[in-house]
């Protein structure tokens, strides 16, 4: 194309930011020199997107040359009020940090011997830590045994995340009211 | 005002369209696949050829429905079920008309009023289906802003719910159905929860005076529990009690403390 | 919020202009909302959006709220162009699949008998499947008849793809005169 009228350049510059606005994946100049009928080289084509990328400059997007093409992306700046609208799911516990916290929470104080005991198989280590980095539960001290297990107990914290005021709040297993002395009546 | 009615059909079958319910047996499954339904069929008669539906001689065409049946595979009674139907109640209609009018019959009543509210409220929404298809569409002519942006995963830590670690204790004592001293109740949980907060307290400060563990102001229930929660700990040999003579302090000491 | 002094309200819809040119989705106002840490009232950010819409006028997007929020859509006059870049032009529905989305649409909540009933023939069950995968439709109930057939309603993604806000923006239905119909009947 020998020479583009500056009205026109205006116009293919739009034709290129509404395709790149509005594509999912970035744009090969293959892809883009389809957008127009009148045939254009790559030289004219590189011409406009760098003007395009001048355009944008210090604005909301950048338009950025990818492996695979030409793309608009948020600037950086942006990125960390971006990911608010689409906050990663929560991950769960599985079932074995569920068990180990639920022991731990009604036979406390209990060392890593006893949950062994009491779950039937052997305590992984990344279990105790998961919930000690949580804040969750922490060593209170440790029994005179071979080995000086330490005895792990629930902290303030766990009460505080479950919203609970005492552990006695935690529903009991089996509720035989008859039996029930009442000895946390506020 | 009113849009022609259009059957929508490839041009090389309009010339082959039927002039009236009459569909030749060997062309009856493009037909069929032309038009929508008996409805459809029955308003391009209308619209295209101004057929008086209720002119057709229906001995003809019921016997020509009747062929139909049974050239055609069971694949296809389905579809000609619905023709089946309509010719049925065309059949009804007009035979009804046959019989003498009493003079007071109200317009609710004629039998063709009910088809015509079909045939009409049919043709509405075949218009319509043909304006929303011609509406632009998300993802067919209108598209929509999608530029990329990196995405900072917030990491989130899991939560429990206090059914949850419920359920996971009921779990445990399932499987664990020989320990049937783990039955937990109220009482036992504070008590257990008071072992917690006294060996945190030995903790900071290895040798207390047993009655240092014990707040008064917390009421009768509060220090029955902390008392159990000594006896408990000293009978699982996690604190040692000890006293010099009577009458002087007992002292709580944490077992590991003794080293 | 009482005052947004104008530095910050330059920042405040570079924020919206970022999340709305990333999202694929419409953003509703409370989705908006979570982009900003500190608390901003709906007519504020209202006020924002309709500043944006406004310096985005002549530009190759608008800003348009459609029924489930608000999205920047190339603007009518570059549809052509960025046809060109899928070739494969989207299939259309059969009339089968639009006449039964014309009756829940206009008609809605009905039933597969009700659509039976209106277009004289059975209803295929791939025609709902086909609707329900595309998100526009959906059961928002069960008749209370022997059976218990769902009720079907278009969904919001449904308006949002014809670029509608509500049903009542549909074009109406048109009804023709009865007399149209030549059967005698006067």
């Amino acid at each position: 194309m020998a020479s583009v009228e500056t009205g026109n350049i205006r116009h293919l510059k739009n034709v290129l930011e509404a395709a790149l606005l509005t594509s999912r994946e970035p744009l090969s100049l293959d892809d883009l020199l389809r957008l127009f009928e009148d045939r254009m080289d790559r030289t004219t084509l590189r011409m406009l997107l760098d003007e395009l990328k001048t355009d944008w400059q210090g604005r909301t997007l950048e338009l950025a040359q990818v492996a695979s093409g030409w793309r608009f992306q948020a600037r950086a700046e942006y990125w960390p009020y971006l990911a608010r609208l689409n906050p990663e799911r929560p991950q769960r516990y599985s079932r074995a940090v569920l068990e180990t916290l639920a022991i731990i929470a009604y036979r406390q104080p209990v060392t890593r011997g006893d949950i062994e005991e009491i779950r039937g198989v052997a305590v992984n280590p990344n279990i105790i830590r998961t919930l000690q980095e949580r804040g969750w539960i922490d060593v209170v001290g440790h029994r005179e045994v071979p080995g000086r297990p330490s005895l792990l107990a629930t902290t303030k914290t766990f009460l505080d995340d479950l919203n609970l005021r005492s552990l006695s709040e935690l529903p009991p297993l089996e509720h035989f009211p008859q039996h029930e002395i009442p000895l946390d009546l506020e | 005002m009113i849009p022609a009615a259009s059957a929508r059909i490839h041009g090389e079958l309009l010339a082959e369209l039927p002039q009236d319910l009459y569909i030749p047996p060997d062309a009856l499954e493009i037909y069929l696949e032309s038009f929508e339904g008996p409805l459809d069929l029955l308003l391009y008669l209308i619209r295209k050829h101004n057929l008086d539906i209720l002119d057709i001689p229906m001995a003809d065409l019921t016997q020509q429905y009747m062929d139909y049946i049974e050239r055609m595979g069971a694949g296809k009674l389905e579809l000609a079920a619905d023709y089946l139907l309509m010719s049925a109640m065309l059949i009804e209609i007009k035979s009804r008309m046959l019989l003498p009018k009493p003079a007071e019959i109200e317009q609710e009543d004629d039998p063709r009023a009910e088809l015509v509210r079909r045939l009409l409220e049919y043709e509405a929404i075949k218009l319509a289906a043909q304006r929303l298809d011609d509406m632009p569409q998300v993802g067919r002519e209108m598209l929509v802003a999608q530029a990329y942006y990196e995405h900072i995963p917030q990491q989130q830590l899991p939560g429990v719910a206090m059914d949850e670690l419920f359920a996971a204790w009921q779990d445990v004592l399932k499987r664990a159905s020989h320990f049937t001293h783990h039955k937990v109740s109220r009482e036992e949980l504070s008590v257990r929860e008071h072992m917690s907060m006294i060996l945190r307290k030995l903790n900071a400060e290895p040798l207390l005076e047993f009655v240092a563990l014990f707040d008064l102001k917390e009421g009768i229930p509060k220090l029955v529990v902390c008392f159990l929660a000594i006896l408990e700990l000293a009978r699982e040999g996690l604190v040692r009690l000890t006293q010099q003579a009577a009458f002087t302090p007992i002292y709580v000491q944490a077992s590991d403390g003794l080293r």
